[in-house]
Parts: C-alpha cells; sequence; structure tokens
C-alpha cells in the first residue's frame, strides 16, 4: 500500500454520481449540424484549411495547428461545410468565436486511418501526429498533449483518472468499459516520456473503474492508487502531491519536479489516434442532472448542446444547462454551443437542484475557507483585497496560486461569491499587465521616435554643413558664365573654405552645443530660402561667414 | 449565476446561534449563583442592540431583516451583560451596549468590519467612565450578608433604590481576584487571604462553577468547528505558564496558575471573546501568538496593573496589533518554498 | 550673556559643519523616482496632462511640481498606483482628464488621404506608415489613441473607432455582491 | 539593569509617547497610510529620538547647564532640526523612494512634539546620560511600534464598508482614540 501525502483542505460535496452510472455508454445520435470551434484548446486557435461548399470526411483535418500551442482540429463526421463563420462557443463572456459549420451526410466515410508503430518512430515525430491528430488535455484545461509529452527521463508520469467533481462519471464509465484501451494509451505515453513509475490516481468512489483498470494493468506494471474521495483531487498539482508528496512549485510546470500529469481519457484518446489512426472527433459527456434518463453519451465533438441533451430527456422544469460540474463549470447562455473537446458533463440545472444562493453577506473572517483552501490560499484576505480592487496586494497574496476550485465558496457561511471576485481580480491583473506591455511597447516606440528625430536632424545639419562649404566653394552658384573668372573665383572660394574649414570646423561640426546647433539650422534654413534667389547668395554667404566664425 | 453552484448548507446566523447555545449553560449557572437578575441584564442589553443596530442599518439603507438576524449584535449584547456586574443599573447596560454597537462596530461598518471585539469596547468604556460601578459585584447567594428578592433587585437596577433594611454594600463584595490583590497590598499571603469564605478549590465559590461551564461551551464550539483550538489553547497555555512561573517564583505572594484560568474573565474570554472572528488573526500561528499575547497582558494587568481584571483590556490591545500578526504571518502558499512575510518571500 | 551668545554660536558652527559635511557626503545626483513614475504612466503620449509626453509629467510629478492627477488616458488607476508610489491621498480626477474613453485607435480613410505626411509626423509613437504622396495607414497594433494625428490632417481623413472586445481581452466584471439595499450604492460598486 | 528595562516597558507600553501622552498625532496620522511608509518613519523616528536625547543631554548638561537653563528649548531645537536635516540627506540617498513615501513628514520629524517632549521629560525626570538614551530609545520604539500596528489596521481599513461620513481620517482618529482606551489597561503597572 502506498502512502499518500494529503494536500490541505478539500471538501466533501454529495457526489451525485450514481444516477448515471446505471448504464453503459451509447452513441449519442448524428446531430443535423455540427458546429466545430477552432479554438478547443489551450494556445493559438487551429487555421482554418478547408473552404466553404468543400466535402470533408469523418476525422479531416479542418483546423490546421497555428503555431507550437495549438493542436487541429477535425471533422466530427462526412459532410459538407456550410460556413467557417462566428458561431456561439462554450466561454464565460459568450462571446462568439470563428467555428466552422458542418452538415453531416450521414455516410460516415472516413479518412484512411494509418496505426503508427510508436515504438518505431522518433518521440518528436509522434508527438506532431498527436498535434495533428487534434490530442488535448480531456481533463478539462484542453492543453496540447503533444507540449507536455516533450519531457523525457520522468520520474513518475501520474494518470489522473480521480474525477473528483460531483455528477460527472465520464471517466468513470470509460475506465470501466474500455480499461484495456486506456492502458495502451498510458504505455504510449509511458514509451514517450520514458517515465520509471506509473500510478493512477483514482477515488475510492469509484469501485468498479479501480477494479476493471487493476485488471487492465496487470502485467503492465503500473500501479492504480486508491485515493480518498475529496474534492479537489483531481486537480493536477493537487493529485500529484497526493501520489507523490511533491509539490509542483507555483508558477511551474510538474516536469521540474519529474512528475507529469495527463487525465485518463487523454490516454485513451492517445490510444485511438497512435493504434487506430483516429483523430480526437468525439468524446464521452455525462448527461445528467435534472434529466429522466441520465447517461453517457459518446457525443461527436460539434454537437449542438441544445440537441444532443434530448436523448437523456430532460424534465420539464429544467432551467438552464451546466457545462462540467457544479463546481467549476460553466453555465450555458445559450443552448446553441457546441459540445468542445473540454466538455465531459452536461447538467440540467433546475432551481430545485441547484437553488440561488441566499443573499451574501459581509465576511466575518471565520476562515473555513482558508481551512478549505487546497492551495493553503487565505481565501480571506484575497476577497478583502479584491473587493476593494487592491489588486497589488491580492497578487502579494498569491493570488494566481487559486486553482479556482471552488471549496472556498462552498464552505462560505456568508454565500460570497469569493470565486467570482478572483476571477474579476485575476483578468483585471491580465488587463493591467497587457496594458503594461503596451505602454512598455509606446515607450520604446516614442524614446525610439525621439532619438530618429534627433538623428535626422543632425543628419540634416551634417548635410546643411557639407552644402554650405559647397555653396562657399561657387558663391554664384548656377548663374555664372564667364568661365574663367568663375574659376578663379572658385579657386578663391576654395581656399577661403579651406581656411575658415580649419578654423571653424573643430567648433562648429564636432561637439555642438544645443544653441550653436540651433543657431546652425536657423542659418541653413535662412540660406536655403536666400539660395532660391541667386542674387543675394552671396551677401547671405558673407554673413554667413561672419557669423561662422564668431 | 457562476459556479460553483453547490453550497454548503450554512450561514452566519448559525454559527452565532451556536455561540449563543454554548453560552446558556453558564447563564443557568449564573442565575443559580447571583439570581434572575443576570437574565434582565442579558434583555436590556439585546434589546439595547437590536434597537440600536436597527437604527443604524435604517440609516445607511441595509436591509433590516438580513442583518438583525445574523445573530451578531446579540452575541455583543450577551457578552457584554456577562461581563458587568449583575446588579449594574440599566443605564450602564444601555450606554456600554450602545458604544458597543454604534462606536466599535458600525462607525466601521458594522459586521466583518470592525477591528475592535464591540462588546470589549464597551466593557473598556464603562470601566474607564465609571470605575465605581464597575467593582461592585454582586455577591453570590451563598456568601451573601442579605438576599435581595427579584422585585427588590429591578428597583435598584432601575430606579438605584436599596430596600429600606440593607444597602448596596450588603449585597455586594469584592471579586476573588479583587480581594487578591487588595489584601496583598495589606501584606498578607496569598495562602492568608484563600482562607477566606469567598475562595473555593478552583477559585471563587460560585463564579468558578460559571467558569466551568464557560470552558464547557467553549469545548463544545470547539467540537462543532465553530472555534479552532489555537486562541483558546495559546491563551491559557501563556496565562498559566506565567502564573506558574510567577507561582515557583514566589507562592506565598503569587496565587496558583489554576486559580487564575478560573478567576474573573479567563475562560469567557479565552472561548468566547479572544476567539471572535473578525477580530482575531485567521493564521493558524497568528492565532497563537494573539492568544498567548492576550494571556501574558491579562496577566500583567491583573497581577501587577491598575485594574482589577486584564481580560477586555488585554483583548483589545491584541486586537489593534491583529493586521500587523495577520500581515507577518502568512503560511506557506501551496508551491512555494519556505514562508513569507507581507508578500515578500523570507 | 556671553555665555548664552557664545554657547549658541558655538552650536550652530558646530552642526552648522556637520550638515555640510552630509551635504556633500550624501549628495543626490537626478532623481531615480521619475523612472518609477514613467512606468506608472500609459506611455500614449497624448501631451492631455499639459506636458510634452509622459516622461516631462513624470518629471514634473517626481520633482513635485505636478499633481498626479492630470493623466486622461490613464484615469483612476493610474492616479491611484501614482498616490500608492508616492504616499500621498488619491485625489479625484482632473475635470480634463475624468471623461473616461473607450480604448480606441486611428483609422485612416484611405479615400480621402492625400499621403500630406502631417499626421506621421504628429504621432508621438510612429505608428502611422507611409511616405509622402502615398496613403497613409496606422498600425492598429502600436497606435494608442491619443489622438494628436487628428488636428494636424488637412482633409480630416482620420476618425477614432472604439477596439472591440475580443476573446484575449475580455475581463470578468466586478462580481454582484449586494451588501445594502441602497441602489445608488449598488450602482457604484457594481460600475 | 532593572532600572533601564523598566524605563523600556515604561515608555513603549505604559505612558506610551502617542496613546498616554498624546504626543506625535501629526506623523501618527499622516504616515500610517501605508505600512511599509510607517516602518520607515518609524526607524527614522526611533534613530532621530535617541540620538536626540543623547545630544540635548549632553547639550544641556555640558553647554548650559543650570544657569542657562532659558536657552534650553530654543538649543533643543536647533540640535533636533539639525539632527533631522542629517537624517533627510541621508534618507535621501539611501532610500529615495522612502524618502518620497515620508514626503512632507521627514522635516516635520523636527515639528514632532514627540521628539522635542522627550529631551525635555528627560530633563524634567533628571535622567542621566544612559537614561536618557533608554527613554528616548524606549519612546520612539513605543511610537513606531503604535505606529506600525495603526498603519496596518488602516490598510485593512481600506476594504471596510465604513460609512461615508467616516471614511479615511475620521475613522482612524475614532481607531486611535480605541488603542488609547487599551492601553489604559497597563495604567498602574510602571509608576
Amino acid at each position: 500500500m502506498r502512502t499518500l501525502h494529503p494536500f490541505h483542505g478539500g471538501i466533501h460535496p454529495p457526489e451525485h454520481k450514481s444516477q448515471s452510472t446505471r448504464q453503459g455508454i451509447a452513441a449519442a445520435p448524428l446531430p443535423a449540424r455540427l458546429v466545430v470551434p477552432l479554438r478547443q484548446h489551450n494556445g493559438n486557435p487551429a487555421r482554418p484549411v478547408v473552404a466553404v461548399g468543400d466535402h470533408v470526411l469523418k476525422g479531416q483535418m479542418i483546423g490546421a495547428p497555428e503555431g507550437f500551442i495549438s493542436a487541429a482540429v477535425h471533422a466530427p463526421a462526412s459532410g459538407r461545410v456550410m460556413a467557417i463563420e462566428m458561431q456561439p462557443i462554450p466561454h464565460p463572456s459568450g462571446l462568439p468565436d470563428v467555428s466552422v459549420v458542418l452538415e453531416p451526410d450521414g455516410e460516415e466515410r472516413w479518412i484512411e486511418r494509418q496505426a503508427i508503430d510508436y515504438r518505431a518512430i522518433d518521440p518528436a515525430d509522434l508527438r506532431n501526429r498527436l498535434r495533428d491528430a487534434g490530442v488535448v488535455g480531456l481533463g478539462g484545461a484542453v492543453f496540447p498533449s503533444h507540449i507536455k509529452l516533450d519531457a523525457s527521463g520522468l520520474e513518475t508520469l501520474v494518470i489522473n483518472a480521480a474525477e473528483c467533481e460531483p455528477y460527472i462519471t465520464c471517466d468513470d464509465m470509460l475506465m470501466r468499459e474500455r480499461a484495456a484501451e486506456v492502458v495502451q494509451g498510458i504505455a504510449i505515453m509511458q514509451h514517450v516520456m520514458a517515465a520509471r513509475e506509473v500510478l493512477i490516481g483514482i477515488e475510492d468512489n469509484k469501485p468498479e473503474a479501480i477494479s476493471a483498470m487493476q485488471a487492465a494493468c496487470q502485467g503492465s506494471g503500473f500501479e492504480v492508487v486508491t485515493v480518498p474521495t475529496l474534492y479537489p483531487s483531481g486537480s493536477a498539482k493537487q493529485l500529484i502531491k497526493l501520489l507523490t508528496g511533491k509539490e509542483v512549485p507555483s508558477g511551474a510546470l510538474a516536469p521540474q519536479v519529474g512528475v507529469q500529469c495527463f487525465n485518463v481519457a487523454t490516454a485513451y484518446t492517445i490510444h485511438r489516434a497512435v493504434n487506430h489512426g483516429e483523430p480526437v472527433i468525439s468524446r464521452i459527456v455525462t448527461l445528467t442532472g435534472n434529466m429522466e434518463e441520465p447517461r453517457n453519451y459518446e457525443v461527436l465533438i460539434g454537437t449542438p448542446v441544445g440537441e444532443l441533451v434530448k436523448v437523456a430527456k430532460p424534465r420539464a422544469d429544467t432551467s438552464g444547462y451546466l457545462m462540467g460540474g457544479p463546481m467549476m463549470g460553466l453555465p450555458l447562455t445559450d443552448p446553441g454551443v457546441p459540445v468542445v473537446k473540454a466538455t465531459n458533463c452536461i447538467i440540467a440545472t433546475s432551481a430545485e437542484l441547484f437553488p440561488p444562493p441566499p443573499r451574501a453577506m459581509p465576511c466575518i473572517r471565520c476562515t473555513r475557507c482558508a481551512q478549505a483552501c487546497p492551495a493553503d490560499l487565505q481565501p480571506q484576505e484575497l476577497f478583502w483585497f479584491a473587493k476593494a480592487k487592491n489588486f497589488a496586494k491580492a497578487q502579494e497574496y498569491q493570488l494566481f496560486d487559486c486553482i479556482e476550485c471552488g471549496c472556498c465558496n462552498y464552505v462560505c457561511p456568508s454565500h460570497i461569491p469569493l470565486v467570482q471576485f478572483y476571477r474579476f481580480a485575476k483578468s483585471e491583473i491580465h488587463a493591467q499587465e497587457r496594458d503594461r506591455k503596451a505602454s512598455e511597447r509606446a515607450r520604446e516606440r516614442h524614446e525610439f521616435r525621439e532619438f530618429r528625430l534627433e538623428r535626422e536632424k543632425q543628419e540634416k545639419a551634417a548635410k546643411h554643413a557639407a552644402k554650405a562649404a559647397q555653396a562657399a566653394a561657387s558663391p554664384d552658384g548656377g548663374s555664372g558664365d564667364e568661365a574663367a573668372a568663375k574659376k578663379a573665383a572658385i579657386q578663391a572660394a576654395i581656399d577661403r573654405a579651406k581656411a575658415k574649414k580649419a578654423a571653424v570646423t573643430p567648433q562648429n561640426v564636432d561637439d555642438l552645443p544645443p544653441e550653436a546647433q540651433a543657431k546652425i539650422d536657423e542659418i541653413e534654413e535662412r540660406r536655403t530660402h536666400a539660395r532660391e534667389s541667386a542674387g543675394q547668395a552671396a551677401a547671405v554667404q558673407k554673413s554667413d561667414e561672419g557669423q561662422g566664425a564668431s | 449565476m457562476n459556479s460553483p453552484l453547490v453550497a454548503e448548507k450554512t450561514a452566519v446566523n448559525f454559527i452565532m446561534l451556536k455561540v449563543l447555545a454554548a453560552l446558556l449553560p453558564a447563564i443557568a449557572a449564573y442565575v443559580y449563583f447571583f439570581g434572575p437578575a443576570i437574565l434582565v441584564s442579558i434583555a436590556l442589553a439585546s434589546v439595547t442592540a437590536l434597537a440600536s443596530e436597527a437604527a443604524v442599518l435604517h440609516l445607511r439603507h441595509y436591509p433590516l431583516r438580513v442583518y438583525l438576524t445574523d445573530g451578531s449584535a446579540l452575541v455583543t449584547a450577551w457578552l457584554l451583560a456577562l461581563s458587568i456586574p449583575p446588579l449594574a443599573p440599566w443605564w450602564l447596560i444601555v450606554v456600554g451596549t450602545l458604544f458597543a454597537i454604534l462606536v466599535a462596530k458600525h462607525l466601521y461598518g458594522g459586521l466583518g468590519n470592525n477591528l475592535f471585539n464591540p462588546a470589549m469596547v464597551g466593557f473598556a468604556a464603562l470601566m474607564i467612565s465609571f470605575p465605581s460601578h464597575m467593582t461592585h459585584w454582586t455577591a453570590p447567594d451563598v456568601l451573601a450578608h442579605s438576599h435581595w428578592s427579584f422585585a427588590q433587585q429591578m428597583d435598584f437596577m432601575f430606579g438605584g433604590i436599596s430596600p429600606a433594611d440593607s444597602k448596596l454594600d450588603a449585597v455586594t463584595m469584592a471579586t476573588p481576584l479583587d480581594t487578591l490583590k487588595t489584601q496583598l497590598h495589606l501584606e498578607r499571603t496569598v495562602a492568608e487571604i484563600q482562607s477566606s469564605p469567598i475562595f473555593s478549590t478552583l477559585s471563587g465559590k460560585g463564579t468558578e462553577i460559571i467558569a466551568l461551564l464557560y470552558l464547557l461551551g467553549g469545548l463544545f464550539l470547539w467540537q462543532q468547528r465553530i472555534i479552532s483550538w489555537h486562541i483558546p489553547a495559546s491563551f491559557l497555555a501563556a496565562m498559566f505558564g506565567l502564573a506558574g512561573l510567577f507561582y515557583l517564583y514566589d507562592p506565598v505572594h503569587y496565587a496558583s496558575p489554576l486559580f487564575h484560568l478560573f478567576a474573573g474573565g479567563t475562560m469567557l474570554g479565552a472561548f468566547f471573546i479572544a476567539t471572535d472572528y473578525v477580530t482575531s488573526p485567521t493564521t493558524p500561528l497568528g492565532k497563537l501568538i494573539f492568544g498567548a499575547g492576550i494571556g501574558v497582558c491579562a496577566y500583567v494587568i491583573r497581577v501587577l496593573g491598575g485594574y482589577p481584571d486584564g481580560i477586555a483590556f488585554a483583548v483589545l490591545f491584541l486586537n489593534s496589533a491583529v493586521p500587523l500578526i495577520d500581515a507577518y504571518t502568512q503560511p506557506r502558499v501551496f508551491g512555494h518554498a519556505g514562508k513569507w512575510f507581507n508578500g515578500r518571500k523570507e | 550673556m556671553l555665555n548664552a551668545l557664545l554657547v549658541m554660536i558655538g552650536l550652530a558652527v558646530a552642526l552648522g559643519a556637520v550638515l555640510g559635511f552630509a551635504s556633500l557626503k550624501f549628495k543626490v545626483e537626478g532623481n531615480p523616482l521619475v523612472e518609477k513614475v514613467d512606468a506608472i504612466l500609459p506611455q500614449i503620449q497624448c501631451g492631455q496632462c499639459g506636458f510634452p509626453g509622459c516622461k516631462p509629467y513624470a518629471e514634473a510629478i517626481a520633482s513635485g511640481k505636478a499633481a498626479i492627477n492630470l493623466c486622461a488616458p490613464g484615469g483612476e488607476a493610474v492616479m491611484k498606483r501614482l498616490a500608492d508610489l508616492l504616499g500621498v491621498e488619491p485625489q479625484p480626477l482632473a475635470a480634463e482628464a475624468a471623461r473616461p474613453k473607450p480604448k480606441q485607435v486611428a483609422l485612416i480613410d484611405e479615400q480621402i488621404c492625400i499621403g500630406c505626411t502631417l499626421c506621421f509626423q504628429a504621432c508621438p509613437v510612429d505608428a502611422i506608415v507611409g511616405a509622402a504622396k502615398q496613403v497613409h495607414t496606422v498600425l492598429d497594433s502600436e497606435c494608442t489613441g491619443c489622438e494628436l494625428c487628428l488636428p494636424p490632417c488637412p482633409v480630416d481623413c482620420i476618425t477614432m473607432v472604439p477596439v472591440e472586445e475580443g476573446l484575449n481581452g475580455w475581463k470578468w466584471n466586478y462580481p454582484v455582491y449586494p451588501i445594502s439595499d441602497d441602489a445608488r450604492k449598488d450602482v457604484e460598486v457594481t460600475s | 539593569m532593572e532600572n533601564y528595562f523598566l524605563i523600556l516597558i515604561g515608555t513603549v507600553f505604559v505612558n506610551n509617547i502617542v496613546l498616554a501622552k498624546i504626543l506625535g498625532l501629526c506623523p501618527f496620522m499622516g504616515v500610517s497610510k501605508k505600512l511599509e511608509a510607517a516602518i520607515g518613519m518609524g526607524m527614522a523616528t526611533t534613530f532621530v529620538l535617541t540620538l536626540a536625547s543623547g545630544a540635548s543631554y549632553l547639550v544641556n548638561h555640558y553647554l548650559l547647564g543650570s544657569e542657562l537653563a532659558y536657552l534650553r528649548t530654543l538649543s533643543f531645537i536647533i540640535v533636533i532640526a539639525s539632527i533631522v536635516q542629517f537624517t533627510e540627506m541621508f534618507i535621501h540617498k539611501t532610500s529615495p523612494v522612502l524618502y518620497q513615501v515620508l514626503g512632507i513628514y521627514l522635516p516635520l520629524i523636527t515639528t514632532n512634539c514627540a521628539v522635542l517632549g522627550i529631551p525635555l521629560l528627560n530633563v524634567q525626570e533628571n535622567h542621566d546620560f544612559i537614561q536618557s538614551l533608554f527613554f528616548g530609545f524606549g519612546g520612539a520604539v513605543g511610537f513606531a511600534l503604535v505606529l506600525t500596528t495603526f498603519a496596518a489596521m488602516r490598510e485593512r481599513l481600506e476594504g471596510a464598508d465604513v460609512p461615508l461620513p467616516f471614511k479615511g481620517s475620521a475613522i482612524a482618529m475614532v481607531t486611535a482614540g480605541l488603542m488609547s482606551i487599551a492601553s489604559m489597561g497597563f495604567s498602574g503597572l510602571v509608576k
């Protein structure tokens, strides 16, 4: 039995998991329309590689990864591209984003699928293939997996199968039914990262999944670790601490302490991508909450939520839908938003299941939140600063170590929307940071401009000085016609100029005090004007000489 | 609506009601030993507190029902009433409660915003302004020279009228702490003084039972996770330790540490006053410092200082240090190396 | 009497000597505060504070010659941070600076532009590109929205367009946290 | 030894210069908005006060004696002013931000009645040189301690829902009053 290293805090919200595990995973029906957002992962959104009107095959890439932190997006079904346009996406802002709208033709014709022998190819190549297969973390953070896999000589590979949020059972059902395939996916990860040990953390409220995984892990050397049910043990850093005792340093990534953590569903998609050549075009979604037939479904990415929920028969008093769990999920404002790679659960809400919180009271500093915080923060202080918009202080108290798990909110006797305050403060600080960067750039550009103007001024001055010398050399510029006289005059002028230069130059050109520079500029100005009327040129030049010598 | 959408069944008034409930056994003992006048004091303080709170809430356009039922004003009122002498005239209670609720609580913005414990601010203000009224403690019934009926007690509280056949002096006496202090000045030893009938095994007759019941109530709050162990434990430990040192040094002139734990307001202070959420530190280390600070200051004031008991002043003194303590005792945050102080790494 | 005079003179001379020595020993070169103030200013270089750019304003603040409430683009936030840095009481924004403006960028109507180059001479951050007799264009990413290019344009072809809120710049609102029933107060809190 | 200890305890807690003697309220109210500034001010005052106590003892004892006692206040002020000036130059050189944060209050230490009050109390209570130093140091530490706790409280109050008429200095004064009440508990501790 492995010794666990409990993290601080945590809560036990009612689980509500049993209702959606009574039946196995079913396939959701093919919807009439698929809306596939191009931004389904952290990093740069994918670049569309199909045009409106194109016919695409199931699994065909429709969005190519753009840059390093990005992943591909694929057609979930064969059909026609109806539009590439702004469509509502699951995002707290409710703002739309670029999506590819597909009309499935119902034929479900696949692209040519090719399994990869992952032991035979270079890991870097394998990672690129995973990027092109659109493999991202399916636990909710949707970070492109190929980047996380880029760490070799790992001490521990942690597979996150804790699934600590209430209601959600998609990972549980996945492990119960497809444990062998999950384990094959884990084997690929272990191979790529050369991990010394593999720990699979599962909360003890999923005995069926634990025994299925234990059976599948026979002989593989992977260890299934049963962890106590405690929200948020499914948070990557908390799970790593729980299983290995190592704390991932703030602001750093797990490989720094020799650990990497993947969601169990990600392992499954890696297996599908590598051993079957299937990109990520579907995922298992728990439909639960206020529904007659809560159940897990294998759902095509892009299926509109409003259409999907019908299979689970939401009750009449359903007031809305929640994407994700009740602790960290996103209430959907528009039922038209599609299922994306991050969608693990759709909960139908009702006033009875999720009553609105009572009126918020002032914070009484009871520190229940601090006792519940899995990041060892002092939520009451963070709230105090965020409320007063004292963002600098909030940052000093390590606001950015908050994982927004909602534990503080859950236990607050004053019913303060704490997490909202942290989200607000974080986004304000990010905005300030953006502004600061912008102003930094503006300052640089402004300073460069000042430098440029100064340089141009000096160049101009230098040019004028040269011109002055030239003008001195030809006192009567363009008007002379008596060649001999002119030549003599020129010679005389050259001599004069040379003499003058010898006397004057060191003082005037080498280091110019600003006043002198201004004076010269002024004179230059006058002279350019003067030269236009050739007759006055000589007189002007004379005065110039007089001044120049002074 | 935003996540999280679920919450524990809890509320501010649940907490406050549990605090009030934990006081009940001690109040029952109080009635047994000192007569039912204390109930009138508590009721008067409660009414004053609620009425003044309602007035402020109304002025500030705050919802009356929400804040009057939060129970915090009641806790303040009860603690104040339990801290002042049981036969205190009605205006003393009213003035103290008004000062506590209006100045200490609502000038700062009401619930959750005050820096000082309102009940103790009220108590200290009364102690400074009306010292003679604040030191007239009724003797426990078992010791009193004469007994006033409930009606007579009410006459005194509301009219200042003593019964014809007995003066106030007949029903009051110095508290054990007070007796100890004044008698020690008369060059008597602790042992001699404690042989007087007002003393019992632990501290004073009657008062020690009440102190024990405060302790019991406090343990109930701890068991209910309303309060953490840090403040009471460090408070009592510091007082016990300091009193023990003095006792070991000179047992003739310093009372035993056990006496100090059960005398005066120690138990009430340790479990009900010092543990007030709003005015105590939030970090575990801060709580320990805070509790120990109160223990030390209270002992120093009650034994070496000018006032008979030091709990209120010690609590207020340490209240003022709470923001500073909080700022410098922030615990290590997940994923950070070492402790950090006020935003800077150590 | 003489004693008194001698004592006072002696004191004056001795202390004067100490201070004189200190003033040489602890002489301060420049004012490092300017950099700190400048770092807070938004660097829009709009000159609405009455100083020709952010740096001069920073210098004026650091030397105590200018109030901290003159920066219009920075608004309340910058004023508060300045107050924080300098340890002075926050002040309400000066009247000219108090109008909050949405973030905006200049847009040149290429149908009208005659390529006179006057606007890019006015641009403090070189965000307008083009050459004489050619249509000019504003670099959106560099434009600070200072409006300094508007007045010089002889054909009024420059307009300011607000920057639309996108997913990258989106911010959470101040949470709904009603403590009082006072409608006015809630508005103040949520705004 | 016990004597010095009692002086320290007495000046820090019992006869606290701010809470019991109500001296030095100007910097107490002025430089308590930020904890950092308060700590700086506390240290500056500690430095100045200790030095001023010692220097004024020397001036009083060796220069003035009893015959020139009428020059006491005058010469103390000169000595203190010079020490403050010296400190100001020193801080300006070593910590410009602290210099800016202390702002007007640094020169104001000169007129901080605490700084004049302590040397005068020293004379009044016939302290010897070491006692004067301890008295000055203790008084200053008491001042610094109260100033820091007060600053931390005011930082907390920033976020408090204080009614509008009491916001800012008003509630700070109330707080100072309540702190004073709290410190009255120590009265009678040291004669």
